[in-house]
Order: C-alpha cells, then structure tokens, then sequence
C-alpha cells in the first residue's frame, strides 16, 4: 500500500458552542486520483476539506501531506497552502482584487515571486481556463461562471499540486457547470490530484473514480462510486438519491431483466446494455462512422473547418476550454460540448462522422475511452488524428478521383 | 446611479486612452476652476468637460443630465446663503420687512461659486465616468501613496460591489413585501434592511479573511499594471486645453493661489 | 452632509486637507502597525468601509441622499480607534465622490474633518460616557447617532462660515448655514439616529 | 380558451448600459397551473419574473393579471404585490428580520393587520412549512434549507394567490431540494398558481405541467416538459441538458429497441416499458402488495405505529413536511421521503407492502396517481385507507383467530 498524497487519520473537530462537525474520520487522497467528499449540507465535508490545507486544526487526530504530519506555525502553513490549493463554494468570496488580473495575481504576488514571473502565472493560468482577455474586467461584471473560472485562475497560478473544490457546481447553470468539470478532468488528467466535495451524486457518479460518502461528521463507505451509490439504504442514510441511470438499472436487475455486471454510468454504456439484454449480444455491424479528433494546439482552423465544410464530419464537439475557445475562433459551430466522446461513439454505431476537438493531455484520454469502449463492447471503432497541414486527406471532392 | 458611474468607466470610448492623462486633465481643470476669480474660466471648463464626456466618452446625453441635477440641493441652499450673507456695492433687491437684501457683491460671489461648482462638478464627472477606479488604484500606487491604503481601498471596492448588490436585493424583498409603505414602516424597514447588511457584511469579512488566508496572504495585493502610453495628440490637446482655460482665467480677474 | 466640488475656494481647501491630514497620516501609521501584528485587520476594516458606504448610499426613506456615515465610521471607531476612522472615512469619502457625486477632490480635506474625523470622535464619546453613565443602551445609540449628525452639520456650517463670512462676519455667516441646513439636518439626523438604534437593536437580538 | 390568471404579453427591456434583456417575451400561466421557466443563467427568466409583480416595469408590452393590465401606482402595486408572491434565489436576502417569527411577520404587519390575524398568519405559515417551534430562532443560524421554509412562510403569511420562485432549489441539498419541491406540489395542490423559474431540467421534467424555455431573452418553446425536453437541438440551443431518463429513453427509441410513446418520467414508468418492451407485455400478477394511506391530520399516531410494529407493512413513506413532522413527531422511521408513490408502487408489485403518510391535499393526489398507474399499466393496485382509531383492522397477532 502506498502513502497518500494527503490522508486525513481520525479526525475529531467540534465547533464553537456548535454540533460535533467530525467525530474520527479517516480519508486517504492517493496522488493523480479524482476523489468525491458526498454528503449532505452540514455533513462535514468543508470543514474536513478546511483542515487539509490547514485553515482549520483538528482538535484530536492527524492531517499528512506526502506521509509527513501538518506542521501549524506560519512557514509550513504557507507552504502547504501553495501545495493545496483551496477553491472556495462561493466566487465571490475568493474573489478579492478589483480586477481579474490583480485577483489572480494576489497568490503568486503574496509567494514573493518576481514581476515577470507573476505575469507569466497570471497569463497562463487565466489561459488555461479561457479567459485570456478578461484582464481588466471587474469581478463584478462576470457570470457566475466566468467568476468561478477566475476564482479556479488564482489558485492554479500557485501551481498547487493538489486542488480541492468546495461543491464546484453549486449555483452554476449546466453549462457553466460542465464547463468546470471538463477543467477537473482536464487538471487531473494533466497530473494533478483533484478533490471535490458535492451534494449531487449525479456529479460525483459521473465524474469521480473515488467516493467518500459523508453524513453527520462521520465516514458511512468508501469505494467506487458504483459501488457507493448502489447501496440505496446506505444512500438514504445520507438523504441523498441514488444516481437516476443507476437507480433505473438496480431496478431492472431487480425484476431480472438485465444482467448483472459492472453498472452503466452513462446513457452510451445504458443502451448497449439493454440492447445486450433484448438480442442476448450487442447487434453486429460497427455502423462505419468514422471519429475524427483534432489536437488545436497543433492543427490549424482551415484544416478543420475544411473537414466540416466539406461535410467529411456531420457532427462536430468540443472538450475543454480552450478547445472551444479555438472553435470560437475560428468560427467552428459546435454541435456538442458535454459528453463529447459517448455521443461521438453514439454517432458512430449508426455511421454517422464526427469531429472531436480538443487539446494537451485530453487528447490521449478520447483514445483511451474509444479504445475501452471497443474492447467492452466488442465492436471496432477507429480513431482518425485530424493530421498537420501537410498531411491532412484531401478534402475536395475533385480530387478524390485522383 | 452609483454602479452606473463605474460602469461606464468601464465601458466607456475614453476607455483606453491613457488613465494619467485623464486624471492630470480632470484635476487640473478642477484646480483652474477654484483658483478662478472670475466665472469665464469655470464656465468654460464646464463647457469642454461636458463636451468631452458627451461627444468622446459617448456618455449618454440623458443620464448625464440626470447627474447634473446631484448636487444642486446643496448648491442652491448654499449659494442662496452666501447671496444674502456678501455685501458691497448696489443693493439689486430687499425683501420687505427682513433684514436682507441682494447686493452686487453678493450676486457676483454666488454667481463665482456657482460657476466654480458647475465646472468643478463638470471636472469630476469626467474622471467618474471615463477612468474605471481600478486604473485610479495603480496611479496612486505609481505616486507613492501608502500602500496599506490602496490595499484597503482595493478590498472595499470590490466589497462595494458585493454589499450593494445584496442591499438591492434585500430592499427589492422587502419591497415585494410591502415595506416602505407609511413613514414609520419606512423607518423599520430600513432599520432591518441595515441589520440584515450587516448580518450579510460581517459574515462576507469573515469568508475574506479565510479566504486571503488560503491564498497566501502575506501583507501584498496587487500588482503594478503596465503602464499606457499617452499619446502625443492627445497629450497635446489636453494641454492646449488646459492653457486656453488658464489664459481665461488670467485675463478675466485673475488667478488666485492661496 | 457633503460640501461640493468648487465650492471651497483657497486657501480654505489647502487648510482642512492639512487639519485633516495628520489625523489620516497617525492612521495608516496604526494601520500599518496592526496590518502586521493581525493580518485580518485589513479585510475587516475593508468590509466595514463597504458597509459604511452603501448604508449611506441608500435613499433614507423622504430624503434624497443620507449621511449615515459619521455613524458608520464611528462604528469603524470604537472598533479600531479614531485615527483608522478617519482612514476608513477618507476611502469612503473618495468613493462617494467619484462613484455618487458627492463631495469632490478639493473639499476632500473639509469632508474628512466634518464626516470621518469630528462626527466618529462624537459619536465615540457619547457612546462611551452612555455606558460609562450605565444610561439605556439604545437610548445612547440614538443619542450618539443622531449628535454625530448633528456635529457634522455644524462643523460644515463653520467650516462654510470661515471660508464665506460675508459682511455679516463668521457668527453672522455660521447662524445662516446653520439655519438654511437646519431644515434638512435635523430632521434626518433624528431619522438616521433612529435606524441605528433598530440596527443596532437587530444586531443584539441575535 | 380562457383568461389565463397571470399574462406577460410580447415584453421588451434592457437593463441600462445593459444587453438586451428580454426581446418580445410572451407568456401565459393559467390559474392552478404549475409553470417552469427553464433555461441558462442570463436567459432573462428573473428579469420576466420581477415583471410579474411589478418590480420592473417592461420597455414595451403588457403584463395582466386576471385579465387586467398592470397599473403602475402605488396602490394598484402593493395589491399586486399581495397577490403574486415571490421567493428569492437566496433566502439570506430575503430574510430582513433577527428572529423568524419577526420575519414572517414582516408582511401581514406591512399589510396593515391587526396584531392577532398577524400572529394567526405567523402560525399558519410556520405549520405549512413545518417550522412550528422555530419562532425564536434567528434565521441565520439556520440550515439552508431552513432558510428557504422561513422564507417561503414570509410569502404564505400574506396568502397570495400565486407564487412565484426563482430557482427554488438552488444550492440546497437533495432532501432540502424534495423538500422544498413537495411543499411546491402541496400548493398547488391546494389549489395556487406557482411558477418557477430553474435551470435544473430533471426537476422541471418531474415537476411542471408545462414549460416554458427561455434563451438570450426570447422563448425557444413551450409546452408539456415531455415535449420540450425531447428536441436536443432545442436544449443545446438552450445550452442545457436533456434530462437522463428522456435522453436514454431517445436513445433507446433511436435504435428501436423500445415502443414510441409517452416517454416515461420515472424510474417506474421506465421499468414497466422496459419489461413490457422485453416481453410483448407487461408481466401478469399483481404482486399482491397493498399501499396503505394514511391522512396525518385525521389518524392518530398509535393506529399507525401500530401497523408499523407488528409487521403488516414492510416500508413507510411520508409525502409532505407536515406528514414527516408527524412521523417524526410520532417515531416512526421513514424508509421513503421523496419519489414515495413510485417507490411504494414498485414494492407493491413485488408483493410488499407500504405505508404513504400524508396530509390535506395530498390524499387526493396519491389515489389519482395509483389509479392512473392502474389504468395504465392494467394492473390492479388498491390503497387502502388507515381508518379512524375504533375502525382501524385488529392488529394484534392474538386477535387474528377470533
């Protein structure tokens, strides 16, 4: 067993003339995992999330960070704090400078860093969540979720190692809401270790390879979410609803109309199942539609708006921020911007084309998840890299006879 | 009104030209109007502000005016004081039966403070509604003012923002439920309105220091903008300006310096 | 009660700005001094300076425009001295100025004196001897709400009266400004006097 | 076709210095009806919404109430304003007094009443919500679900005729969230209007009876959620997701694998068209089940906890705040607490059987809902009713011989 990055070893806490807000909780963060904190309001999930980069102490039990217990005097507090990075609930209390660019300076100014080195944080975290031109906007003139990205903005130009979100999605419509869990999946899928605390198990169903189910200042289970959240006694011990896809799918295999096995976790994975159960196999037949994916940090806008022109692709999505912002610019319509790749798969089994977008470490990740998809359900999709200028098939029609 | 102020700073056509120079134009006019012994020069300078803030900043006519009409509570009770209160040559008017009358001393100094306000007035809307604040904040740090006041002033800005928007809120429910009707529900629902706001404010500081706190707060906010450049034209107008209003001022009573 | 723009002419301007400014310099002086002992100072003196601002940002019910804030920074007073007072209220006061129109550059100095410096420091005395005295707790409020408002009034009267003391001469002048702004002062220094005491009455109930 | 109660007809305005907020808006909310306004943040859904009592005025365009345009006077506004009531997003705001009662108050007191109508209203609306008790609390101390009952009785206590609410649900928990909604379905089964305005497309699936979607100022569609919800297109415009049991049903009926037909908005309704699907039929046998239902208000709780005791029903649900204050009041352990008619539905045809515990209005709906599912699905599901104490059926073991 390895050590956790960050591990929380029974930990106590009981507020001022308050309720016992934790009463012995162990968690273990392992490093580059994606972790979910469930529970209702007041389950204790913050003020858990508080203690692990130190804004709050424990009254018995330990905090570690990289095996080594929390040191609480000024420096290591500091220290830890650049290394934890702490995305509050509510933007606009994180918020602090009267313009995008100061606030997301306040942490890399407040480390000591150089002029230039401040501005080239500045730059690429506010990159990074697309917001590069917002510079000198005032914080009171963003949507919440321009607001959160901006909050997320000032903590990763701290370059934290690992990033807590406090309820990420609380107030933000679905689109902003999307928006933010593509920046954790592509935080973590760039290496870093992502926790989140939720109330929506939708959410954490979805998105989390981890889940700690919290309720009353204590630890009810532990495990993968599939497992978790199956457990529907132990769910409404938390007053929380099971995940509606898996709901569904206990019940059916509670009449015995589908089979046992791993729990579908999207509507993708759901259809082939019942598809599975009605025929007794997946229907034969790849259905012949091609997936395209474009890296945007390294393919042009002519080449990928050529493919969509030429109606090579019929469906065109984006992943992450700066995919759709390269979309954005280059007047790219999108048809897709949440669950790109099971709707892309979907598009496929019926031999329609399409076009994913995307950019850094998420590339590899559209591979990985066509080529597990393949390898369940047994039937053969390929993926097609959207190639440099030079390379690129031709896409006029005249030139196909040559 | 106030949020709209800053708003159109924000968005104003004078947005991007250099915020120096449109603070060193807005001050120095506000100086030539109160050291002006004469009305031309404030008047004057009333005219050019105006015209800068309507046909550069494309400010719109209508709220413009809706801002002129602020402070004449205060100028007329005023300068109706100073009227009666200055003596000195021609008496122009008596009331009956009270000791007071209109001298031509008395007009000339209301009709100088009125020309001074207006153009004073004039100056200051320029700066309100062409400089966004947050480019103000990195001039003053440019000019050495302490920095624990511009930090101090920077969180309150931002917490201007946050509180008004709350207290819009809180009145619009209070509204919604019938408060401000008579004179005496009108003093309750304020008296509640401000409890609930600082309720709402002291939990807000609360949530800022923690927050800071996670963010390394170490004393330091803020960091040095890059500076504009100001361009020759526009530099040259604004002096150009600046002396024709000074060569008014000189020839029509002259200019007083303390 | 904000003197205007242009209004004061020199030398009187010069002069408050130098009265007002040691008051302003011993503040960031303090304010420097416990920035670095407890480093929450700033954000809660910042939020205390947001308040002060929209509480008198907001219409008083009948009046156009209010002057709650020597009340306000008086709160910013007892809690952290009058000096960082007279800070908070010159923050506020620029922010009046350039978001609201009220005030102006020039009578910042006038300003400061009447509304972050003399009121608090009223405000702050009436509330310590009220204790002090063991007198109603609300009754003190109000008295030293309403007083602060009051002070202000007067001290902008004076400050008036020197700067234009007509041929009357300054008690002449003063009894004039202090009459003609009698009409809208006093009324709303009882009124705001009056808010205080229910916001203060709000607070403690909690 | 009748007068609808409340009409916004062909509404234009623009904030100042602002986008356009609303362009032509038209919107009609029977009497009784429950209305969603559904779409994105900054579609203008609270901007129509502070029309409907005249708190803005519209650039162009009428709204009516029974009929009647709006008049803008002080008069004509606060009888308005007693007859629309709104509830705020964020209940922090719109609570403005130190104690709860002070604050429900807030409004019969402002009404003009006479001190004991007003403690009457106080009660009144305290006992709808299921705050009784609560009277002295200062409200920030409370939960956020707390928060947004006391909010709720402050509108109740001035009896409005319609309601309406701007995301109801917003950062509360799943058992505030089914809270707050049940409370929503008790006033209009209690014969108000309520309309709500939310970005949250499942709880506009499962609650409203018509939607009304809204984007960048204008209304894309209106109609039964359904409907609505079933165009994708319509929703990516909209920039919001379909609902998951509506997106795999699409999907499933996409591939042919299940019947067209009214898509199913529950995880029962899916079950049995699944089942049906698989078989031709839906299975034979009733399972035997029985669903008691017992109205709050007029039982007793011994009759109850007696039922529970001695085993004649396996799980109990409670719909409604009052029924779980009873409950709670009572100690009975609740197995169900949201989706309880469903959920008592399902165990009936598996041969359990459940307890519904419910109040007022409710009674009404929970046997329409089962006689509908009858009707529907051909099989024969009886409720019984939890008589009065001298009438209730002997439970005791001992007595079952004689």
């Amino acid at each position: 067993m390895t050590t956790p990055l960050l591990e929380a070893d029974n930990i106590a806490y009981t507020y001022q003339n308050g309720p016992t807000a934790l009463a012995g909780v162990s968690v273990r963060i392992e490093a580059g995992s994606k972790t979910a904190l469930v529970g209702p309001n007041g389950a204790g999930k913050s003020t858990l999330l508080l203690m692990l980069n130190g804004m709050l102490r424990p009254a018995s039990g330990v905090i570690r960070f990289d095996g080594r217990p929390l040191a609480y005097d000024n420096r290591s507090l500091r220290d830890l704090r650049r290394r934890v990075g702490f995305v509050f609930q509510n933007p606009d209390v994180q918020i602090v400078a009267p313009t995008v660019e100061a606030d997301v300076a306040f942490g890399p100014v407040n480390l000591g860093l150089p002029p230039d080195a401040v501005r080239q944080a500045v730059r690429d975290a506010l990159g990074y969540v697309g917001l590069r031109g917002y510079e000198k906007r005032p914080p009171h003139h963003l949507s919440g979720g321009e607001k959160k990205r901006v909050a997320i903005a000032g903590i990763l130009a701290m370059e934290p190692a690992v990033l807590v979100f406090d309820e990420p999605t609380s107030a933000l419509d679905p689109a902003s809401s999307e928006e933010v869990m593509e920046l954790l999946d592509e935080l973590a899928s760039g290496g870093r270790t992502v926790l989140v605390s939720t109330h929506d198990v939708e959410l954490a169903y979805r998105w989390a390879d981890s889940v700690v189910l919290m309720e009353r200042g204590s630890v009810l289970a532990r495990g993968p979410p599939e497992e978790v959240f199956s457990d529907h006694a132990l769910l409404a011990t938390a007053r929380l609803k099971p995940p509606a896809l898996l709901d569904l799918y206990n019940e059916l295999n509670l009449r015995r109309v589908i089979d046992r096995g791993v729990p579908p976790k999207s509507v993708l994975e759901f259809t082939d199942r019942i598809e599975r159960a009605m025929h007794g196999h997946t229907p034969a037949g790849d259905g012949g539609g091609r997936i395209y994916l474009c890296n945007a940090d390294r393919t042009g806008g002519d080449e990928v708006r050529a493919l969509v022109e030429h109606g090579t692709v019929d469906h065109v999505g984006a992943m992450g921020t700066r995919a759709k912002e390269f979309a954005n610019r280059e007047r790219i319509l999108l048809d897709y911007t949440y669950g790109v790749i099971d709707k892309c798969i979907l598009k496929a089994l019926i031999g329609e084309n399409s076009l994913i977008i995307t950019t850094g470490g998420m590339v590899e990740h559209v591979h990985r998840r066509i080529g597990e998809y393949s390898a369940e359900s047994g039937r053969t999709l390929a993926v097609t890299p959207v190639r440099e200028p030079e390379e690129i098939p031709p896409p006029n029609d005249e030139r196909i006879p040559s | 009104m106030y949020e709209v102020l800053e708003d159109f700073a924000q968005t104003n056509n004078l947005r991007e030209t250099s915020p120096a120079l449109k603070l060193f134009i807005g001050t120095a006019s506000i100086l030539l109007c109160v050291s002006s012994h004469a009305p031309f020069a404030p008047l004057l300078v009333a005219a050019s502000m105006s015209t800068a803030v309507l046909a550069l900043a494309k400010i719109p006519a209508r709220f413009y005016a809706k801002l002129l009409l602020v402070p004449v509570s205060f100028a007329a009770m005023s300068i109706v004081v100073v009227l009666f209160i200055t003596g000195g040559g021609a008496v122009l008017l008596e009331v009956p039966d009270l000791p007071l009358a209109i001298t031509a001393g008395g007009a000339n100094l209301a009709l100088l403070l009125l020309a001074r306000v207006f153009g004073g007035m004039c100056s200051l809307y320029f700066i309100a509604l062409t400089t966004p604040m947050t480019e103000i904040f990195d001039i003053l740090r440019k000019l050495r003012v302490p920095a624990v006041l511009i930090d101090l002033a920077m969180l309150t800005y931002r917490f201007i923002f946050i509180l008004i928007e709350e207290a819009g809120q809180i009145y619009r429910s209070q509204v919604m439920r019938l408060g401000y009707g008579r004179f005496r529900e009108s003093v309750r629902s304020f008296g509640m309105l401000g409890g609930a706001l600082f309720i709402r404010t002291w939990e807000s500081g609360e949530a800022l220091v923690l927050a800071m706190d996670a963010r390394c707060y170490d004393g330091r906010l803020g960091i040095a903008g890059e500076t504009r450049q100001i361009s020759a034209p526009a530099l040259a107008g604004g002096l150009l300006y600046l002396s024709a209003v000074f060569a008014v001022s000189l020839s029509t009573g002259g200019l007083v310096i303390v | 009660m904000h003197i205007m723009e242009g209004f004061l002419p020199s030398p009187w301007w010069e002069i408050w700005i130098l009265i007002s400014l040691p008051f302003v310099a011993i503040g960031v002086y303090q304010l420097n001094r416990l920035v670095r002992e407890r480093r929450e100072t700033l954000p809660l003196l910042a939020v205390a300076g947001a308040f002060v601002f929209v509480l008198s940002s907001l219409k008083i019910p009948s009046f156009n425009g209010s002057c709650s804030h020597p009340t306000g920074t008086g709160l910013g007073g007892i809690l952290f001295g009058p000096c960082i007072a007279a800070v908070l209220g010159l923050i506020v006061l620029v922010f009046q100025a350039v978001f609201l129109a009220h005030g102006g550059i020039t009578t910042l100095g006038a300003n400061v004196f009447s509304m972050g410096i003399a009121g608090p420091a009223v405000a702050y005395l009436v509330y310590k001897a009220g204790t002090r005295a063991g007198a109603n707790t609300y009754a003190t409020v109000f008295i030293a709400a309403a007083l602060a408002d009051l002070v202000t009034y007067v001290v902008t009267s004076v400050q008036l009266a020197l700067a234009f003391p007509g041929t009357v001469g300054f008690l002449g002048a003063f009894t004039a400004f202090a009459a003609i702004f009698a009409v809208t002062q006093v009324p709303l220094a009882i009124i705001e006097g009056a808010i205080i005491m229910l916001v203060f009455k709000y607070i403690v109930q909690l």
